[in-house]
């Protein structure tokens, strides 16, 4: 790290930006752009802009894959969250983030300050933050580390999420030894807005000043975030602990009212939250996506430290900040509503139309580079890549089952995994009700909330997958897209958006690059099929330890617009003694490759997983939805991780009542095969039932009968059966007994 | 004996509770306070022979539990 | 029509609930900031969950000093209707004006759940349109939901069914002699709309504005 | 001048973090602990001439603000 008084002479030695994480091409880049070398504040705003974080200077030719487009589409990939028309002078924003590498240094911070961030990129666009979900993934909690990142993760997601006032209505829970030096922690974060308070990041015209709102800056992550989440793990990664950040909700959640009221009063003509690479960013894009350039006064910027230099104060990841830019008559209204929530605030620039980024510091120019360049000027990596040798390997690894396995204690093993068992243990540190829209929380498929003042609900799902992504990447892809429709119709939403998280090895792997482009495809084509485009994401490279890169792990989140809200809706907990459970989907599916029955009973992961199915996937979603909607069916949810087996246990732990599952096949049981559902009907409205499903033109039959205490799989009169009492504690406790 | 932990937040890490006191003080009136740090004290009553042999058993449960290595730094002090 | 303030800290985060709530059952509730000191013209006033001041030192500890904690008292000492909820509650003990305090949970963890509480007296502006005995359905959702009371000069008026956050005596919600202030620890608010999973908690609510317009205490 | 203010926690108060941390302890093996207690310590940086002036000002910032009569007593310590 350079700190040196001398902050205006330009850097002679190369070394330094190797430091600072760029390559001798990118150096030679800054030269000829600026036709000369660059000072050390220059050099650190590039350094922290074009990295792989900020720039996706790798990924960037592949997200051009997905599709983007649709009637109902405000604002699509490029601002700090995707914008949804839904009606009635609604808009909602999305948008996904992940902080898998501060998380791995501090769990509960670095969850904490992942919060923190993805809820200010929703109220930059002038949104609030209604509600959280969060998709993390640990290794095997066998080994000590891997319990103290879980909980300290989400005590941190809790401590934050909860204090900030957002909650946190759902989210997933995975394992895998691949994530043992590498969690995931990815949060989604829903706001909603009156049409008219739509802010993007823009700089406006000429002597526009920029109004620095929220915490003082510190020397919090310097060279963090952006560099942390742009290299890979090692021994080493412990020496980047001090620029672990802080997260204060507290600050959070007055800079959320403060912005809010600057909104609804419009005093602002564009904001942009400062993250990874803090003060370069938000001073540089909104002025070059405007066209415009700024002169900025570090001296004017207030400080939680003294002493800070020019490069400190621009690569600082201070939380908790905003970028206001103001009309000069407004600028006094602005400074008050500070005043009245309490915050800091101070104007420490100008928009020119210069087209630079001019800093001053202490009376001294330190830096004069294009705006544009640091924007939009990073290389774009056509990194090689080349389909691993191992996956041939991998799909003919199939297991040969000579005989039927025991079922029932098949079931309860599954139940009592941590990935598939109960996950109140987490969503019960999580106030999951503030603000009254709750109607379908944590613990179900898809997050139901009421838009109060309309008659209508929103249904989001989240789902991540490594395992199956892993055996291939396209299939793994598409499916979760399919699944979280599906989630989202069986809450009579229809589909209408989708958010991604990628999160992948070393892009320098060409492996590695041909799984992200598998992916994006897989998403892509999925997307394409049921007409849903892709609003935003994020993309969290270099996860990678020792060597190891984790699971190709896509995380999908998918919004869909429930209109009217069904009421009651579908829940799991609402089936009774003698109601009829059904199969919807083809019912022959017998494909085991990835499925959780052959991780769970022989530790075996081969094969090749069915492809999904685009006809029979959209039967599913018409079939989904019509059922919620018409009220006919209490119950509905979708067969995924543990197949029927496991979806059928769920019900019946969630409704208190015992089943009858009629089978032919035992493969039919744990298959995962994509677009099937289950529902509790009664017997008056079966008749009602198969009418919408042929109208739908989806297979569907029963298959069996709820009531009894037990879980009971019948072949012909040969039983297998499992103690709901015992079903249920085991699955209940499967999460927190390895906890304590 | 008695171990006394005194954990104390690495001055480089941000202390919002700290500043967030000192603006209530000033609002009370106590405009001379000019910073508010907030440490932990654990006390432990623990049971062994030397004091060598505790303190290092203490320094181990700070490693592994009672302090958090990155935000904050310790010291163990004990009373036979 | 009954006037409610409902009053805001910073960090405060359940008051647009609570106003939501409290309107449905047709009262004219409004916010009003910290930093007012009067609440001339409200009937009752109530206190919303939340973390004001962002939990720092200790709960409730920084609200309490602020201007319009002198009018709440004012209006206690009146014997008007004054509700703590949730961090409300933790602000009135440190206030002083419930006995006792609140620290974290046994469990050390925060908790959000639907919980169910038995209404032990009907002598508080909360408790009033309620039966003895009658089982109520409400979310808790707190971090520091666990009731301690050395001085045991506390009435419970609500307690736990299952006690799951080791406070005093199930203590769930917590009046003054007078029966005029009371804090609760669970969200009435939250439990407003069968839609959300239980409107047990309107039972409450109608009861504290029904005391409002009486004017006093029970 | 700087202040440090001791705050403990009364005795006769509940103290959920200490039962908690010492059946963590026991879990991690250190079985030897038998006790463990939770207090805080807040160091505030103080302008002011006399000790004694000082001290009787951050006694009465214990009152009204940073210590709790119900759960806490408190002590102060002045080092010029
Ligand atoms: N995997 C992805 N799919 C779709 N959009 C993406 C993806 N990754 C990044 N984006 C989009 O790229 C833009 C820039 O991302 P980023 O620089 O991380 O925003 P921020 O600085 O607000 O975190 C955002 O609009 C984001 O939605
Ligand atoms: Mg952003």
């Amino acid at each position: 790290m350079i700190i040196e008084d001398e902050e205006t002479a330009p850097v002679e030695t190369s070394s330094v930006h190797h430091q600072l994480g760029l390559t001798d091409d990118e150096f030679d880049r800054i030269r000829a752009i600026l036709g000369r070398d660059p000072r050390p504040a220059e050099l650190a705003m590039y350094s922290v802009m074009w990295s792989e974080h900020c720039s996706y200077k790798s990924s960037r030719v592949h997200l051009k894959r997905f599709p983007t487009a649709a009637p109902w589409v405000v604002v699509g990939p490029g601002e700090n969250a995707g914008v949804i028309d839904i009606g009635d002078g609604w808009y909602v924003a999305l948008r996904i983030e992940s902080h898998n590498h501060p998380s791995f240094v501090e769990p509960y911070q670095g969850a904490a300050t992942g919060v923190g961030g993805i809820i200010r990129d929703i109220f930059t666009m002038g949104a609030r933050p209604i509600a959280l979900w969060d998709s993390i993934r640990f290794g095997p909690l066998g080994q000590a580390r891997n319990r103290y990142l879980l909980k300290g993760v989400v005590a941190g997601i809790a401590g934050y999420g909860n204090a900030v006032g957002v909650p946190t209505v759902g989210g997933e829970i995975g394992f895998a030894e691949h994530y043992s030096n590498n969690p995931l922690v990815n949060v989604m974060c829903l706001g909603l807005m009156r049409r008219e308070q739509l802010v993007l990041a823009r700089s406006g015209p000429e002597g526009t000043r920029a109004i620095l709102l929220g915490a003082g800056t510190g020397r919090d992550g310097i060279g963090g975030a952006s560099i942390l989440a742009s290299t890979s793990f090692d021994a080493a990664s412990s020496q980047k602990r001090p620029s672990v950040q802080v997260g204060d909700p507290f600050e959070e959640k007055k800079l959320i009212e403060a912005c809010l009221e600057l909104y609804e009063r419009d005093l602002v003509i564009g904001v942009q939250d400062l993250g990874a690479a803090g003060l370069s960013c938000a001073a540089s894009e909104p002025v070059a996506k405007s066209g415009m350039g700024i002169d900025l006064d570090l001296d004017l910027v207030h400080v939680r430290e003294s002493g800070m230099n020019a490069v400190e104060l621009l690569m600082s990841e201070s939380q908790e900040r905003m970028m206001a830019f103001v009309d000069p008559s407004r600028v006094e209204a602005v400074l008050a509503v500070a005043a009245k929530w309490e915050i800091d605030a101070a104007v420490v620039g100008t928009v020119r139309d210069h087209g630079n980024v001019l800093v001053n510091h202490g009376g001294e120019t330190v830096a004069e580079v294009p705006a544009v360049s640091l924007v939009t000027g990073a290389p774009n990596y056509e990194r090689p890549l080349g389909e691993p040798q191992w996956m041939e390997d991998l799909w003919s690894n199939t297991v040969k089952f000579v005989a039927q396995p025991a079922i029932a204690t098949a079931l309860l093993q599954m139940l009592d995994d941590p990935a598939l068992a109960s996950k109140a243990w987490a969503f019960e540190q999580y106030d999951h009700m503030l603000f009254l829209n709750t109607v379908i929380g944590p613990g179900h498929d898809a997050s139901l909330l009421r838009v109060k003042g309309t008659d209508k609900g929103l249904a989001l799902s989240v789902d991540g997958d490594g395992r199956l992504c892993y055996l291939d990447p396209r299939r793994g892809g598409a499916r979760l897209v399919y699944e979280g429709a599906l989630q989202v119709a069986l809450a009579g939403a229809r589909p209408l958006a989708v958010v991604d998280n990628l999160n992948f090895g070393n892009p320098e792997k060409p492996e590695v690059m041909w799984q992200l482009r598998e992916t994006i495809e897989g998403i892509s084509e999925a997307c394409e099929a049921l007409g849903m485009p892709v609003i935003g994401g994020n993309v969290s490279l270099y996860n990678e330890t020792n060597g190891i890169d984790i699971y190709p792990t896509p995380v999908v989140g998918v919004l869909g617009l429930a209109a009217p809200l069904p009421s009651p809706p579908p829940r799991l907990d609402r089936a009774l003694a003698g109601m009829e459970l059904w199969l919807f989907g083809t019912e022959w599916a017998i494909n085991l490759a990835g499925s959780s029955f052959e991780l769970v009973t022989f530790a075996h992961i081969g094969g090749r997983p069915t492809a999904p199915d685009p006809t029979a996937g959209r039967a599913a979603l018409q079939a989904g939805q019509m059922l919620a909607q018409e009220g006919v069916a209490p119950v509905l949810h979708d067969v995924s991780s543990g197949g029927l087996a496991l979806a059928v246990a769920e019900v019946a732990i969630a409704s208190g009542v015992g089943v009858t599952v009629r089978y032919s096949d035992w493969r039919h049981l744990f298959c995962e095969d994509p677009h099937r559902f289950i529902a509790a009907v009664s017997p008056d409205a079966a008749i009602r039932v198969a009418g919408l499903a042929a109208q739908a033109s989806i297979p569907a039959a029963p298959i069996g009968e709820f009531g009894g205490n037990e879980i009971v799989f019948d072949r012909n009169g040969i039983r297998a059966a499992l103690d709901l009492g015992v079903a249920t504690s085991t699955w209940s406790q499967a999460l927190s007994r390895r906890l304590v | 004996m008695k171990a006394r932990i005194e954990i104390v937040r690495r001055p480089e890490i941000a202390d919002p509770e700290g500043v967030t006191v000192v603006r209530a003080l000033h609002d009370l009136g106590f405009s001379e306070v000019t910073r508010a740090r907030f440490d932990r004290v654990i006390s432990l009553e623990v049971e062994g022979m030397s004091t060598e042999a505790v303190t290092a058993r203490v320094e181990d449960m700070c490693r592994q539990l009672l302090a958090n290595p990155v935000l904050e730094d310790f010291r163990v002090v004990i009373d036979p | 029509m009954t006037r409610v303030a409902v009053v805001v800290f910073p960090g405060t985060n359940c008051e647009h609930d609570t106003v939501h709530a409290l309107r449905s059952l047709g009262a004219d509730a409004e916010l009003v900031w910290h930093r007012q000191d009067t609440l001339d013209g409200f009937d009752a006033v109530v206190l919303p969950g939340g973390f004001a001041h962002g939990d720092y030192l200790r709960t409730g500890a920084i609200a309490r000093l602020a201007p319009v904690m002198g009018p709440v008292a004012g209006m206690a000492r009146a014997g008007r209707p004054v509700l703590g909820i949730c961090n409300g509650f933790q602000i009135l003990c440190e206030a002083g004006l419930l006995p006792g305090a609140l620290i974290a949970n046994s469990g050390l963890a925060f908790l959000c759940r639907w919980v169910e509480v038995e209404v032990i007296s009907d002598r508080s502006v909360l408790t009033s349109l309620a039966r003895p005995g009658q089982v109520l359905k409400i979310p808790l959702n707190s971090y520091e939901g666990n009731y301690v009371d050395p001085s045991l000069s506390g009435r419970v008026v609500m307690r736990y069914v299952d006690t799951p956050n080791g406070s005093q005596g199930g203590a769930a919600a917590v009046t003054n002699l007078e029966g005029n202030v009371v804090g609760v620890m669970p969200h009435p608010e939250r439990g407003s709309d069968e839609v959300l999973g239980s409107a047990d908690g309107l039972i409450l609510l109608e009861g504290f504005l029904a005391s409002a317009r009486v004017g006093a205490g029970v």
